[in-house]
């Protein structure tokens, strides 16, 4: 039969596969994606292939710089932990972390902000004007507070942290969701008959999905950036633990001995956090269908 | 000697053989690359305004119009491929340095956009955009050129125009918008006019105002006019010769007594028909005319009208017609057209 | 000719009134008010014209009749029943009799969804019983009448042209057997070549289906085509309702007269409008006649009292002081000869 | 004009008391208190102290002493630097904070949209990705990883900066830190000018401009350049009051006296009254900012109608 089933088909909108196409044909967004990907099973393998283990002290081999000679391929700490193990392990955490939290805000963000958006009026006033009042807080505030409570579970805590990071979010959906209740086609399918709730989750949501989806790529970097300043403040992982924050942080106190030990994660937490932003930004530009 | 046989004979040499002309576009292309294709917005086209004359440009979205009109001010977006020539003022305009451009530009050679509301910068005084024009081009100051913004307010038919100076284009409403668009381009009294589309977007009450003025305005300053619209009946009442485009293509290129008494192209005719009339008889259906306009990218390899036109033959469809006069002076890109 | 309405009208509007909020404003929120004081009835299968400049109230009035706007006053009777008493659920299931097509109709089509899942839209709200194969045939009957081909079902808005989409926004707004069709502007944005076709096409579909319209244009030469009787609005009051006859042959309102004027037309050369230079904002003025500071005929009554919409003559009402009643009788009869 | 400005400031007033209360429940609903890590302290010390400074009465009753302390324009005394006053603290290090915040807005501001502009104007050239891989660099760099790396670099190797201290009065302490400071917004502010720059460039009026035979530096600055600030000036106020209430990792790394650590170590200490304080100087400069940024943005646009 010529017909499908309109219900069966995903809604892949032709803006979607031009956006995939237009991705696909950005050098720097593939090249950042194909880091990501790299450091990801890095990450998730690379302690496997060197024979340390990430706390055990290597009393032999204490603030040795990097070099292929030894085992210890990127050097190793004041301590002789190995810094190849020890990165990755904070790479892994610093990414499950960006993650968790992520996924937390835009959770909370995307029903806060569709409710907010959509409704419209007095209750949206109300929205967000808390929104405001919270925004008004400094969000390390809340985190030390938060740090105190949760200090045992760092998931927990980034799950927390998420919690909290979703304002922007919100505020985005928000007004978008207020840019596409205006537009003609919402009209039209409440003048169709269309109830709110088939109204949002049918026409809404999937039409504001694309610019959700661009800002959840660069919270994600934001999230692993505010781990590592939190992680520096030595508030984040707990030692034997490694994120890239704490790492750093140790690495900074010991710059003038042993440069490599603040280089090293540095480098990674860098090379991570630039290729999220074009991942991010191009993907942004992809789907802006105004830069054909 | 007839404007169209005349451009048919010089668009082939390109030498200014007749000072009268002011503007001369001779076999202009306009090309786009974009996702990998080649896109042509403009093809072949050639056409003479003469000092003092206007010329209508007739054709539905897409077909160039606009594209045209930027072309010509030197406007298009910096990845268009131009081919041709365009002779402005018996210069040469497509090679011209950006400073001869800018010279000229907006003092000989002015244009009126579409929509006023988002042609005028939204944050600065009506004074302000109307005076910078005579400050950049005349070199004088900021109190003259404001008195002659104000003079000119008036002659373009704005109620307070001292008070019109002091306001923004979102305090004005479309006619006026539209009305200071016109004085601002006739501040430094340019030999050519382009209007494209300019009253599109207002009401018929209004557009009929507009071009009033618009009528007014070429008799005073015995300027050229090239009058762009989708809208024949809009250009009816203006211009003495009509261009039809399209798909990026001349079709038609006639007097308008002689289009509107009988065109000749398919398409002309067709647009004629199908524009329904206030005073025409009464049908139990619309005059139609069937199928879509090529899109942008695809490539014919015959007439383009092709398609949609009810005498295409297997030779229309095969073989491109060339734009050629007819014995009446006209130039028409149609092989059932001709003469046998 | 005339039009004798039977006794329940399909459509009957009393005195509305809607309001919305006006930029600015400080403490005290001022009103600005779109529709006003609007009158009229329309039967099962009649065209109704509504023609007026753009701000003058004709979108509102389409959207206050289908709830999408809150009236201020008035009632909208649907066979007699007040819409504004129904609850949501209520108002819900009577869309399904009358539907609208918009003007932007790229803009009016969700651009995630295939043009078969639009058209699966109404079908879901009004039948949700009814099983995908049903669906589909329904879907695949309504692309064709529509005169689109088959394939367009698995497409997306933006793939299509102009002219097309507009067929899908009637082949969604037919889906579910309207008994009224509100076109706001329907082919306004569209091409003359492609304008005549959707015209022709409603023509077909309502001759087909019998449902009732009301065509909503600044285009008069559409409107006359399709309307047997016409409104005309200005400044969101009602100025003058005739029949297609007299409305074009013998306009007594001066503003039905300046619109008429107005039209460029090919055939003619135009005379020179007479408009007045200020143009006042078209929004209705608190007293006296809105149109009087455009007004050729303006005397000093036009501007203290303001005039209602009276009977001029059988089924042509005027909101005039000074209509241009001259010569009427022989100009309705040179309009009705052809 | 005046009025709108003073009914803002008037609206402002509960939005900063809920913040207040907020907190203020907030730090004291989280488990210690101000001496319970001093383990030198014996119980009945505490106790003392606690009585002393009102802990030990119900929260809501503190919590009615600290507002009518406020309302006389007194923080209370800190809990842990128990010879000042929350309000002596702030004076202190304020200053400091704010001068090193607001160089950095500047140069941030002023780089930033310079290097927008160019690199809009420039497209998909040279000046265009060197512009964008700045702006990534500038996102993507901690600044606990850029200040020791400039430490290192102009400290370290080269000896023409110091590493860390504060002299009063000599600049010369301010350059790495303000550079550290300054990178971030300056990136964004970048990216945002370049982003509306390219939009206002192709919108209508502009083309009108270059129709009338402008030359482009005059379409820039005075067609294009308000409208391009539009999303700038936005993003400035949580920037700026962010900024101006100190960095604690570049005041920590480069050994300045600000006070952004108190937020921090008051938090970590329940140091409550210098918790609170730093809560309140944070969202009145965010308030404050946000009515400039309101006003500015009517100024940029006379379509913005201000009403309260």
């Amino acid at each position: 039969m010529n017909l499908r089933d309109p219900a069966e088909e995903a809604p892949r909108a032709g803006l979607w596969r031009d956006a995939g196409r237009r991705l696909r044909g950005s050098r720097a967004a593939m090249l950042a994606l194909a880091v990501i990907v790299f450091l990801v099973l890095l990450a998730l393998f690379g302690p496997y292939l060197n024979p340390n283990h990430f706390d055990t002290i290597d009393w032999s081999c204490i603030a040795m710089p990097p070099g292929l000679r030894h085992a210890h391929w990127w050097g190793t700490d004041r301590l002789g932990r190995d810094l190849f193990v020890r990165t990755l392990q904070g790479t892994r955490i610093s990414l499950a972390v960006g993650v968790i939290a992520t996924t937390v805000s835009l959770i909370v963000g995307i029903t806060y902000g569709a409710i907010a958006g959509f409704v419209g009026g007095r209750v949206d006033q109300l929205m967000m004007r808390l929104i405001e009042v919270l925004s008004g807080l400094p969000l390390i505030f809340f985190v030390i507070l938060l740090t105190v409570v949760f200090g045992r579970s760092v998931y927990l805590l980034f799950m927390a942290i998420g919690a909290i990071g979703w304002l922007t979010m919100a505020r985005i959906v928000r007004g978008q969701a207020m840019v596409i209740r205006g537009r003609e086609f919402i009209e039209a399918a409440a003048a169709a008959g269309a109830g709110p709730g088939r109204i949002i989750f049918r026409h809404v949501v999937p039409n504001i999905i694309g610019p959700v989806i661009v800002y959840a790529t660069l919270t994600v970097p934001q999230i692993i950036l505010f781990e590592s300043f939190l992680s520096f403040l030595g508030l984040g992982i707990q030692e034997p633990q490694a994120s890239l924050g704490t790492l750093i942080a140790s690495g900074a106190a010991q710059m003038q001995s042993a440069p490599w030990m603040l280089l090293v994660p540095g480098v990674i937490l860098a090379v991570l956090l630039v290729c999220f932003n074009v991942l991010g930004d191009a993907l942004r530009d992809a789907l802006d269908p105004r830069d054909a | 000697m007839c404007s169209a046989t005349r451009c048919a004979t010089r668009s082939t040499r390109g030498t200014p053989s007749d000072v009268a002309a002011i503007l001369s576009v001779a076999n202009l292309h306009v090309t786009y690359r974009r996702a990998g294709a080649h896109i042509e917005s403009l093809r072949e086209v050639s056409l003479d305004v003469e000092a003092g004359e206007c010329v209508g440009i007739v054709g539905e979205s897409g077909s160039g119009k606009s594209q045209l009109c930027l072309a010509i001010m030197g406007l298009l977006p910096a990845d268009a491929h131009l081919g041709g020539s365009i002779r402005f003022a018996d210069e040469q305009w497509l090679s011209a340095p950006r400073e001869r451009l800018e010279r000229v530009r907006g003092a000989k050679l002015a244009m009126v956009f579409q929509d006023p509301l988002s042609a005028l910068t939204p944050h600065l005084k009506i004074g302000v955009q109307m005076g910078e024009v005579l400050v950049n081009h005349r070199g004088v100051s900021w109190t003259v050129a404001r008195a002659a913004a104000l003079a000119m307010l008036s002659r373009v038919g704005i109620a307070d125009p001292a008070r019109c100076l002091d306001q923004y284009p979102h305090q004005l409403s479309g006619g006026m918008r539209q009305r200071v668009m016109i004085g601002m381009g006739l501040l430094c009294e340019p030999q050519l006019l382009i209007a494209d589309e300019p009253t599109t977007s207002l009401d018929v009450s209004v557009q009929a105002q507009v071009l009033d003025l618009l009528a007014k305005m070429r008799r005073d300053f015995r300027m050229a006019i090239l009058l762009v619209s989708h809208d024949l009946a809009v250009v009816a009442g203006l211009a003495e010769r009509i261009i039809v485009m399209y798909a990026g293509r001349v079709v038609e290129n006639a007097r308008a007594r002689d289009l509107f008494d009988r065109p000749r192209h398919p398409y002309t005719q067709a647009l004629m028909r199908c524009a329904p009339e206030l005073g025409g008889p009464l049908l139990a259906r619309l005059p139609t005319l069937p199928g879509q306009p090529p899109s942008a990218g695809e490539r014919l390899e015959g007439c383009e009208f092709a398609p949609r036109c009810a005498y295409a033959t297997e030779h229309c469809r095969r073989h491109r017609p060339a734009l050629e006069p007819l014995e009446d002076g006209r130039l028409v890109a149609c092989h059932a057209a001709r003469p046998a | 000719m005339s039009l004798s309405p039977p006794d329940v009208p399909l459509l009957e509007v009393r005195s509305l009134r809607v309001e919305f909020d006006a930029a600015g404003g400080f403490l005290r929120r001022r009103r600005f008010v779109a529709v006003d004081e609007l009158s009229f009835s329309l039967c099962a299968g009649e065209t109704l014209g509504l023609v007026g400049e753009s701000g003058s109230g004709k979108s509102t009035l389409a959207r206050a009749l289908l709830r999408l706007v809150p009236a201020a006053a008035g009632e909208v009777r649907w066979r007699g029943e007040n819409l504004f008493d129904l609850g949501r659920r209520a108002m819900r299931e009577h869309r399904r009799a009358m539907q609208m097509v918009f003007q932007d109709a790229l803009a009016s089509l969700d651009p995630r969804m295939t043009i078969g899942e639009i058209l699966a839209e109404p079908l879901r709200l009004f039948e949700p019983r009814v099983a995908w194969r049903e669906r589909c045939l329904r879907i695949e009957r309504m692309i064709e009448r529509v005169g689109l081909p088959r394939s367009t079902s698995n497409r997306y808005p933006h793939e299509l042209s102009g002219g097309q989409c507009q067929r899908v926004a009637i082949g969604r707004a037919m889906m579910s057997g309207p008994e009224l069709l509100i076109c706001d502007e329907s082919v306004s944005s569209l091409d003359v070549s492609i304008q005549g076709q959707i015209v022709n096409l409603l023509m077909d579909l309502q001759a087909q289906s019998g449902m009732a319209m009301l065509f909503i244009s600044h285009n008069l030469a559409v409107v006359r085509h399709l309307s047997r009787r016409v409104l005309v609005m200005y400044g969101g009051r009602l100025v003058e309702t005739a029949a297609r006859e007299a409305l074009f042959g013998a306009p007594l309102h001066p503003y039905t007269r300046d619109l008429l004027d107005a039209v460029p037309s090919i055939g003619a050369v135009r005379s020179s409008v007479r408009m007045a230079v200020g143009e006042a904002a078209p929004g209705p003025s608190q007293t006296g006649c809105a149109y009087r500071w455009r007004c050729g005929r303006a005397a000093p009554i036009c501007e203290a009292e303001r005039p209602r919409l009276e009977n001029f003559a059988a089924d042509h009402q005027v909101a005039c002081h000074r209509p241009a009643v001259l010569g009427y009788s022989a100009a309705m009869n040179a309009e009705s000869k052809p | 004009m005046l009025r709108y400005f003073i009914l803002r400031l008037l609206a402002a007033v509960p939005t900063l008391l809920a913040i207040v209360t907020i907190s203020f429940f907030l730090i004291h609903a989280v488990p210690g208190g101000p001496f319970d890590q001093e383990q030198t302290l014996s119980t009945q010390v505490t106790r003392n102290l606690d009585a002393e400074y009102g802990l030990n009465q119900p929260v809501w009753v503190q919590y009615t002493r600290y507002l009518a302390g406020l309302m006389h324009g007194d923080f209370g005394p800190s809990f842990r630097y128990q010879d000042f006053s929350v309000g002596e603290l702030i004076r202190q290090g304020l200053p400091v904070s704010m001068t090193l915040g607001a160089i950095a807005m500047s140069l941030a501001l002023l780089a930033g949209v310079g290097i927008g502009i160019a690199a809009a104007l420039h497209r998909q050239r040279l000046l265009d990705h060197a512009a964008i891989a700045l702006a990534i660099a500038g996102v993507a760099i901690p600044s606990f990883v850029l200040l020791p790396a400039l430490d290192l670099f102009f400290g370290v190797y080269l000896r023409w900066l110091p590493v860390a201290g504060w002299e009063p009065g000599s600049p010369r302490y301010f350059v790495l830190p303000v550079i550290t400071l300054c990178l971030p917004p300056l990136a964004f502010i970048a990216r945002l000018t370049r982003a509306s720059m390219i939009e206002v460039m192709q919108s209508g009026y502009v083309r009108t401009a270059f129709a009338k035979g402008l030359p482009l530096r005059t379409i820039v600055l005075r067609h294009a350049l308000r409208p391009a600030l539009v999303p700038v000036v936005s993003y400035l106020a949580p920037a700026v009051a962010m900024t101006m209430t100190g960095s604690l990792v570049v005041e920590k790394i480069a050994g300045l006296p600000g006070i952004g650590r108190y937020l921090v170590q008051g938090a970590l200490n329940r140091d409550y009254t210098l918790v609170l304080g730093m809560v309140i100087v944070y969202s009145a400069l965010l308030i404050l900012m946000g009515l400039l940024v309101d006003l500015t943005l009517g100024a940029l646009d006379p379509r913005v109608r201000l009403a309260g």
